[in-house]
């Protein structure tokens, strides 16, 4: 099983028929494979697109339609263009349904960092704020540790916080969080995990939900 | 009222030292013609205000390359490696704003605002030397407007008089920055005749060109 | 999904004391059929917020006179001596905005700012009880958002998504509008396909709008 | 002579080849039909309209076409529409090169009143504010005196003022003065009119400009 694809598989369910979806780089994007077709969803990407579609065949390139990760794309019938300060204007706006982003750690409280290293220059931020601050529900996706094996859910953030808005929902190869007042919150074992080997890779304190269930989600 | 020159016309115009908004997210939208003009124009100290900063060599790259850019005012500067290797080398400085606050800024300078208030950045090493405040229960930090000098941009279209319409996702800053700068070039694919382009269509309205430039032409 | 209701169905989600902002300049560019709908419905003690508050007993001079109307946000009443007649009986509250502050102030309720300061007002009558401040060497005010829990508006064409086109002058306040509501129902002239609206020309996306009524329809 | 024609005309006069003009309601309407032929400018209507036409025969009439007085117009060719948020940004963010106002009462700094009358309710304010703050350039157009014979120059205002920012020039039926640095400054008298009649019409006080003349436009 491609973790990556389980992950993006999973956090497709989460999505609603009507939802405007703004997918992040990496494994989000690969949630767009895995919305179900009975639902419809406008996928939004920051640089002015509503309505984004599959990525193009090598013929279909065409140079004046990129995603946000700059990425050649298609659009779907129904969509629209529009400037850059538009675009913010519908994430800061609230009118973005469901952002699902990458991360590089979550603290205990659910809040993110993914746009900054600490020891290397910071010289890039894009959209990364705008989409978690204006997001009407925010979904981060990730695997559970570091190539390293280091723990992304972290007690406290070591590298430069995101947003004071905590995300919502934390999708990993190994478990599913909910983001809840008092903290984290584990919902879901993904097929084939144990209690013990969350608990052990996890550096934040969650707590475990009662209605705690493996979830059948494959890919 | 003939605003159509040519790319050396339009680069004669800049001085070293000048702040230059140019559109562009990444390669796409940039008036690539435009900038590669600029590279061979005997013209440092540029302040850019732009999303990146092109590719190694490509784009506003070239000019990062030849050292022609004193500071950078954008997003996201690590697609291209050569800048963040001037910029350790302390060879350029970087302002670095998230996208939507600085698009948002773009448009205020154009609009003639003193400032507004965004939520975004609260809280964040980006916010760390900016106003912050409570409005009705929540917080925001103050965010001044952005203005150029010159504004550089691309678009499809346009008419005689510089009315332009834009293709798919090379909009993006080109509209906004339109409005912000001093004096307005505008490198396009085509020029139409005046009443060729629909009064409902047209993104930018011909008082915000001052010059256009014919892609490819000279 | 299907967006498409009737004048009835519209009306129906509007309670009494609900704030609604209204598209239109006079009345071109007003949801004429939607206002007479509110004003066959019992509810009252609405907030507007539109330009302007209609002419005697046409748009929404008829909410006027039927006494609906609590309290009126806009930039020009006086057109309507109906307005001013309700006002000095001290049975309509109006709030005074300029027309430019006012948009702008619509828009920033959309775009999910906490305000910003417009040069406009400094010094006036108007700003008597607004913070004032300088910028940069210049007299700003501070001026809110503007939202509101339902926009009525007029377009031209949706298509079945909801994406919205306008007509000539009837434009004016309506895209701004449809930014900042929590409910946005647009009353148009046509339905068409999804797809016979070119991606470029589309002025509000349909993510901004909840409900299409077709004029004259129901 | 139809004397408004003749302040329309001067105020014409003022225009260059290219110009962005904002007219307002009454006397600045007029301007349109004195433009000479040999410039071409562009009227700007703050209802959303660049490039506003002469008013349309009566089978032409267009319900959406409207100008900001609410009367019905025609466009150009090269003209376009946009909405109120952007039609004001344009106007503040100084892209309209000049506008030509109706005006109240004018003070000896040349800070006019023209959207309120004390003791009345003020209910309206338009666009007024928005396009004395933001033109490059303002010319108000006015009869020196008002119905009653009072001088509508004044030391003070009496009505509500409409902006801190002076106006530039100032075009009556009897003269026209320049906004300077320290005052008014008379620089012309319209034709037939004495300095004498100028200084008994007006309360504000003025220099008299040593260029002093006559101007000879006719309608």
């Amino acid at each position: 099983m491609n973790v990556k694809h389980y992950i993006a598989a999973r956090a497709a369910k989460e999505l609603k028929n009507g939802d405007i979806v703004n997918l992040g780089i990496g494994i989000p994007t690969l949630v767009a494979d895995h919305i179900p077709p009975s639902i419809r969803v406008f996928l939004h990407s920051e640089n002015g697109i509503l309505g984004v579609g599959p990525s193009p065949d090598q013929d279909q390139l065409d140079p004046e339609l990129v995603n946000a990760g700059k990425k050649p794309v298609t659009i779907k019938e129904g969509s629209s263009f529009f400037d850059s300060a538009s675009s913010f204007a519908m994430i800061r706006g609230g009118h973005v349904t469901v952002s699902i982003l990458g991360v590089l750690q979550i603290d205990a409280k659910g809040r993110i960092a993914n746009w900054a290293v600490p020891g290397k220059s910071v010289l890039g931020v894009g959209g990364a704020m705008d989409l978690l601050e204006g997001s009407k529900k925010v979904i981060v996706t990730t695997m559970h540790v570091t190539d390293k094996g280091e723990p992304k859910l972290v007690k406290e953030l070591t590298y430069p916080m995101t947003s004071e808005r905590k995300v919502d929902l934390i999708i990993t190869d190994l478990a599913v969080f909910a983001v809840e007042e008092d903290g984290l919150q584990l919902i879901e074992l993904a097929p084939g995990i144990s209690l013990d080997e969350v608990r052990q890779k996890t550096d934040a304190p969650f707590r475990i939900a009662e209605s705690l269930r493996t979830n059948e989600v494959t890919v | 009222m003939n605003k159509l020159i040519s790319y050396e016309e339009a680069v004669k115009k800049i001085k070293s030292g000048s702040r230059i908004m140019v559109g562009g997210f990444g390669l796409v939208g940039c008036p690539l013609g435009l900038v590669e003009a600029l590279a061979k124009a005997n013209v440092k100290d540029l302040e850019i205000i732009s999303n990146n900063l092109g590719e190694p060599g490509r784009g506003l790259g070239m000019l990062v390359r030849q050292k022609q850019v004193k500071k950078a005012i954008g997003s996201y500067f690590t697609s291209n490696p050569e800048v963040v290797q001037a910029y350790q080398e302390k060879e350029l400085e970087v302002e670095l704003i998230p996208q939507g606050t600085m698009s948002e800024a773009i448009r205020a300078g154009g609009a003639g605002l003193g400032g507004f208030y965004t939520p975004v950045s609260v809280g964040t090493k980006i916010a760390e030397n900016k106003e912050e405040r409570i409005l009705n229960g929540k917080k925001y930090v103050l965010q001044e407007p952005i203005k150029a000098d010159f504004a550089l941009i691309k678009a499809k279209k346009a008419d005689q008089l510089g009315n332009l319409i834009y293709s798919k996702s090379a909009r993006n800053f080109n509209p906004i920055m339109a409005t912000a700068a001093e004096v307005v070039i505008a490198e396009v694919e085509d020029v139409v005749e005046v009443g060729q382009l629909s009064p409902e269509e047209i993104v930018t309205p011909h008082l915000y060109v001052d010059y256009i430039v014919v892609k490819g032409g000279n």
